[in-house]
């Protein structure tokens, strides 16, 4: 088996698509301490609004995109004001339940309103120029900059900025948190703006590389847990690092196994890693 | 005539979704388990039964599956919900000690790697293509009887569900679901009481899978063809809602639960194309389900038939 | 400065565990306040502080009601509290975790944070080379140490600790007793509970015994010392 | 969107008039049902609304009312259609309770299910005897199965058929080596295996077998994987949906591998959503039945109705709405008996050629046999209930499918 670099490269295409994803969920999850089954459909809102300004109402996509991602920072935003907000107090497991149902809701809605079929965004199909053997897009390398340029920013906002800090010391323990003075409803605030906008980002990104499609959230759900998890849940670095590694694998896998069960990589990846190391790829245990 | 034929089918629908209700009810209910894997154990069931009780009767181009024993339909049943109950205890065993919510991660992604397997092992399960000629439990007797075979099949699945009630309802107030409740409210203090709390909850999500696996079993054998569509986890998203709607907890609620699921899912059908966003309509009775899973958690934790006090003291963590 | 807490009534879902506790302190006071497990006296630095809900009562500080504040409300009012378990951000750096006890007046135009930074390593110069270590890698006296100087961080009037020296070896237990001794010297009022009750009371300028929820003995640290009462039922024979 | 409210209120429109009419008429019949009366005739639609073949329903319902609207003008013998639609998702619980309900209303005829779902009806429509022509089924899993006896057609042709009429054309061109990738589901991989076994039984090679797994966020690296495996000529099988994302992955790898697509996505949707010119460039091809002299004129009537061309499966609709509505008129009654045993008897090849409701029943008021010749195909079925009939291979030029040569029935069936 000669395995070709076109994989590698699609790997990292999809690799970045999953980092950033993963990095949105796990910004939340550290702070709000729940899975959020709801945040691949938060990812197809902003891919479907993005959808909405581009090809439906025919502006440039540089607009959608900032489009998509405002919106679904909002649109974060008033989920939780609506939903979230109300369960503050509840355990991890019945957020996670509240979360289907708004994970139903948000993705009936979507089909609903733009239909059940897949969508392009306006941009060209051709023939992709190739160096060195393989074969890259336009869109493929901005997905690329873009993740990396957000990864940076993430790690920046992280460390060296006073509301980053505080989210990891949220992240870390609440009530400490408070005890220092930090209005940490402000912080949810926040955090549900950057993981929404980051969603928002990553569904653009996924329907750029790849389609617009009710369910293409959902779908790529497990393969962002599957990075999360790798990584480290709650820890952004780790996310980073599990989606580079779930991305490139699933992608080069297809010359080792058969590509029916391309998808199962994920899977697999998810459940090892819980069951091996669920303190993640860092091993710096949050729970 | 007619409207009765539906009544019986619809109710045999609820019946089945009632028994899967009553497997996530010794789950979460009484053990406090996150299991994601429902649909997962419904296939087993469904899929062992139908491999068991048809030959290799396919021709043709399509024709993959080299595996099919033609056995009696009681056969089949039977296997299927011992197997599902293994496929049950499998995943139990390497993950029953993971925190909630890190289960539900873990069942939800081996569901799916179940039906990954259904879906593409097509010299087994026939693939993606439908598995068909699924036999029907004694169809040449019924038919020479004065009664439907709805109505048979009708008094079959509701006569399973009334001895599954009884049976889990006496489990659930016997010694044994006594430590399960433990276990829900406390894994530590189960575990004090001297209790092996990882062998109780194996137990559990072995008996609940294998009471899904009947229920597959049961379906498969109605409606004489399967296919992996059937197994999507929307289908345990639901059983889900059933439960938390019917009452974590409570037997009789897990009953209510499926059956008003299945009888709104019915109703639905009656609303003529006339009526604004008709073509929506699929969609927006899903989204319904979304907003009643949310209502329900807020303003009636307990569920219908649940028991408040208990409920508390199993899922409110505080901070 | 006039800390007052009058009947407070205070607990954990059903559960009252403070049924009427009344403290007042002044000016530069260092109390100390001991009982038995059980006692509520965890609770009560964690109801004055707005972690745990007052039911009934009231607390006052420097002439202002803050009974029914959140925690980040109560540290604008010049109080700051050391909790007894994870009392620092693990995952955070040194210099990260004085920064989070600086937050409230990071954005003042009279706050410096390096000045202050500098005037907290004066009092824990063991600080200083660890700067850009997390804070989960210290010892458990480093990790006080930690606690104790990111509390320091907005200069407060009233410093509430949560036992202080629990869990720390005797040397480094004199070490702990030594800083809060030369912060409270500084003019900070010091309110803290304190399992190792002698010790404290000698620190301290006035203790309170609790017990069942309720004030039972008052009076200055050695008054309580010298009590045959206190010494037979609440300080055992170490 | 736009266009499903659109269709809709159309039938809004005719099953309100019919409602009156039904109102006025029904008073006295009580539960007799539909297939007496002077009532509105109940004819069910049993189809995918939601979920992942959420497309099928619509498009078929779409070329469905484009019959209804002359059907209920003409009427049958004074009586108009209501339609009663229900969904049958791809899950058998949903089929098994929609089709149900569809015999609790008493409905005459139906519109059939996809294959998706269909297995799990053949044992139900003989039970109810409720004639059922199925307007998306392809699977060869229904080659032996349908005709009176079983109360079931399809309108749309096996995909045998349509799978020689790929095979021959890819021999024709002295492509040798082929590699076949399909959605990974039951229809596409139907056809794919069609395609392949006629292939290689002509003496042809596989080079590769890949399948589409659904919902995948792209086709790359199966793309890389067939262009890896050295084929001449690719298979490609697969709904819109997939279709579109592997083009897009095809384009992409700049190859030049000649590429077959399945039946479903020769439609001005499909090359609207990849794009005219790319598709116009590349060698792509396609076939599809050759459409029935009635196809321009449905094809126009459709864009009048509805404001768009007809999708997938959209002449299918029109073609069984018309056979049920025929059916009756020449039975004389409006029952599923009737229905049934007169479905062949007005498709027969030796009547006079009808392509609308208005020709067919003039023709067989004036007691004359008919031969309806179908906008999706000359609707001609075999003893199975199905449609055998020529096959066109097309490629695109200038935005629209265009025909390059066209196999006959006899060329495809011996």
């Amino acid at each position: 088996m000669v395995l070709d670099p076109q994989f590698v490269w699609n790997g990292i295409v999809v690799g970045s698509i999953i980092s950033v994803s993963a990095l949105g969920l796990t910004l939340i999850f550290g702070i709000l301490n729940f899975i959020n089954i709801a945040y691949g459909d938060y990812m197809a809102t902003g891919a479907y609004i993005a959808f909405a300004v581009n090809a439906q109402m025919g502006l440039p996509l540089v607009v959608a995109i900032a489009a998509g991602v405002g919106g679904m920072a909002a649109g974060a935003v008033l989920v939780d004001k609506v939903v979230f907000e109300h369960f503050r107090t509840s355990s991890p497991v019945t957020l996670l339940i509240v979360s289907i149902g708004v994970a139903f809701f948000i993705r009936n809605l979507i089909r609903a309103v733009w239909g059940p079929s897949g969508n392009f965004y306006d941009v060209p199909i051709e023939a992709n120029p190739s160096l060195f053997g393989v074969r890259y897009s336009v869109e493929q390398v901005s997905i690329i900059i873009a993740s990396l340029l957000l990864l940076a920013a993430v790690y920046v906002l992280l460390r060296r900025t006073r509301i980053g800090i505080a989210m990891r010391a949220a992240s870390d323990d609440r009530t400490l948190t408070r005890i220092r003075g930090v209005d940490t409803e402000r912080l949810v605030l926040y955090v549900w703006i950057a993981g929404g906008a980051i969603a928002g980002l990553g569904g653009i990104m996924l329907g750029l590389d790849a389609q617009i499609r009710p369910n293409m959230g959902f779908t790529t759900l497990i393969p962002i847990f599957a990075a999360t998890i790798l990584g480290g849940i709650g820890d952004p670095k780790g996310a980073v690092a599990g989606g580079f590694a779930i991305g490139i694998l699933q992608e080069v896998s297809v010359v080792v196994i058969p590509s029916e069960y391309k998808f199962a990589v994920a899977l697999a990846a998810l459940i090892i890693g819980l069951l091996l190391r669920p303190d993640g790829l860092f091993g710096e245990a949050t729970r | 005539m007619a409207l009765l034929d539906l009544l019986l089918v619809v109710g045999i629908i609820a019946g089945v979704y009632s028994l899967l209700a009553i497997g996530m009810n010794i789950h979460w209910g009484d053990t406090g388990l996150l299991n994601f894997a429902h649909a997962a154990f419904f296939a087993v069931g469904a899929y062992t039964s139908a491999i068991l009780t048809t030959p290799v009767l396919e021709t043709g181009l399509l024709a993959e599956r080299v595996v099919g024993f033609d056995l009696p339909v009681v056969a089949g049943i039977a296997a299927g919900t011992v197997l599902a109950a293994g496929l049950g205890f499998v995943i139990a065993t390497t993950s029953v000690r993971l925190e909630g919510d890190y289960l539900a991660m873990v069942t939800l992604s081996s569901a799916e790697l179940v039906r990954l397997v259904i879906h593409n092992e097509a010299w087994l399960t026939t693939g993606a293509q439908t598995l068909k000629n699924i036999p029907r439990p004694l169809e040449s007797t019924v038919t020479t009887l004065p009664v439907s075979y709805d109505l048979f099949y009708f008094l079959l699945v509701w006569g399973l569900v009334a001895v599954t009630y009884l049976l889990f309802e006496r489990m659930s107030s016997g010694p044994f679901g006594r430590v399960l409740h433990a276990i829900r409210e406390n894994d530590d203090v189960a575990l004090a009481l001297g209790k092996d709390v990882s062998r109780f909850k194996l137990k559990s999500f072995a008996i609940g899978a294998g009471v899904a696996g009947l229920a597959g079993s049961l379906w498969a054998h109605y409606v004489y063809a399967i296919s992996p569509v059937m197994f999507l986890p929307s289908l345990t998203f639901l059983i889900w809602t059933a439960v938390i709607l019917g009452g974590a907890g409570s037997y009789a609620g897990a009953i209510l639960g499926a059956v008003v699921i299945v009888v709104l899912r019915q109703v639905t059908r009656f609303i003529p194309g006339s009526v604004p966003f008709a073509d929506q309509l699929p969609y927006i009775r899903l989204m319904f389900v979304g907003v009643v899973l949310v209502v329900v958690l807020y303003y009636r934790p307990e569920g219908l038939l649940g028991n408040a006090q208990r409920l508390q003291a199993g899922t409110s963590e505080g901070e | 400065m006039q800390f007052e807490a009058k009947n407070i009534v205070s607990g954990y879902g059903d559960a009252r565990i403070l049924d009427g506790v009344d403290l007042s302190m002044v000016d530069d006071e260092m109390v100390c306040i001991i009982g038995p497990n059980g006692a509520g006296k965890s609770t009560l630095l964690k109801t004055i502080v707005g972690i745990v809900d007052t039911w009934e009562g009231k607390v006052e500080f420097a002439g202002e009601d803050i009974t029914d504040l959140p925690p980040e409300r109560v540290v604008d009012h010049g109080i700051c509290y050391v909790p007894q378990d994870d009392n620092v951000f693990a995952d955070l750096t040194i210099r990260e975790n004085l920064r989070m006890g600086a937050w409230a007046a990071e954005d003042e135009a009279w706050f410096d944070f390096d000045d202050r930074v500098e005037a907290v390593y004066e009092q824990f110069p063991v600080l200083r080379e660890r700067l850009s270590q997390r804070a989960g890698s210290l010892s458990g006296g480093q990790q006080q140490m930690v606690a104790m100087a990111t509390a320091l961080m907005l200069d407060p009037d009233l410093l509430i600790l949560d036992e202080p020296s629990a869990g720390l070896a005797p040397k480094l237990i004199d070490d702990v007793f030594e800083r809060i001794a030369e912060i409270n010297d500084a003019g900070t009022q010091i309110l803290m509970v304190e399992q190792n009750a002698r010790r404290a009371l000698r620190e301290s300028d006035r203790g309170v015994v609790l017990d069942m929820g309720q004030n039972h003995i008052e009076g200055t640290g050695q008054d309580l010392l010298d009590s045959e009462e206190v010494t037979e039922l609440y300080l055992g024979t170490t | 969107m736009v266009d499903g409210r659109f269709s809709r209120r159309q039938v809004v429109k005719t099953v309100g008039v019919g409602g009156i009419v039904g109102l006025a008429g029904c008073a006295g019949s009580g539960g007799s049902g539909g297939g007496s009366g002077d009532g509105p005739i109940p004819v069910g639609t049993l189809a995918p609304f939601s979920q992942g073949l959420g497309w099928v329903g619509p498009n078929a319902a779409r070329g469905r009312d484009v019959a209804l609207q002359s059907i209920n003008e003409e009427t049958i013998m004074g009586r108009e259609v209501e339609i009663n639609e229900q969904d049958t998702e791809t899950n058998p619980q949903a089929a098994v309770s929609g089709f149900t309900t569809l015999n609790e209303a008493e409905v005459v005829a139906m519109l059939g299910p996809s294959s998706s779902v269909i297995p799990n009806l053949f044992q139900p429509i003989r039970d109810a005897q409720l004639p059922t022509l199925s307007v998306s089924a392809g699977t060869i899993q229904m080659d032996d199965v349908g005709g009176p006896e079983e109360y079931l057609w399809r309108t749309v042709p096996s995909d045998a058929i349509a799978g020689r009429a790929q095979g021959q054309y890819a021999l024709s061109q002295d492509f040798t080596s082929m590699a076949v990738t399909y959605k990974n589901d039951k229809g596409s991989q139907s056809f794919s295996a069609s395609v392949a076994d006629y292939f290689t039984g002509q003496g042809g090679d596989q080079a590769a077998d890949v399948p589409l797994e659904n919902n995948a966020d792209s086709y790359r690296s199966e793309v890389q994987e067939i262009i890896d495996s050295g084929a001449d000529v690719i298979s490609m099988t697969a709904g819109t949906e997939v279709s579109a994302l592997f083009m897009q992955n095809y384009i992409q790898a700049g190859t030049d591998i000649p590429l077959f697509l399945g039946n479903d996505v020769l439609t001005p949707d499909f090359i609207e959503r990849v794009g005219a010119d790319v598709l116009a460039e590349s060698p792509v091809f396609g076939q599809a039945p050759a459409p029935g002299p009635a196809f321009d004129q449905f094809e126009q009537r459709h864009r009048d109705l509805h404001d768009e061309a007809p999708g997938t499966f959209g002449a299918a609709g029109y073609d069984a709405m018309n056979l049920i509505a025929l059916a009756a008129v020449r039975g004389g009654a409006a029952d599923r008996q009737t229905i049934t045993q007169n479905i062949n008897p007005v498709a027969r090849p030796d009547g006079t050629e009808v392509s609308t409701f208005a020709e067919g029943k003039s023709e067989l008021e004036a007691g004359n046999e008919i031969n309806y010749q179908g906008a999706s195909n000359p609707q001609n079925f075999d003893q199975n209930g199905d449609p055998v009939g020529p096959f066109s291979v097309l490629e695109v030029e200038d935005g629209s499918w265009v025909k390059l040569t066209t196999f006959s029935a006899d060329e495809l069936t011996t």
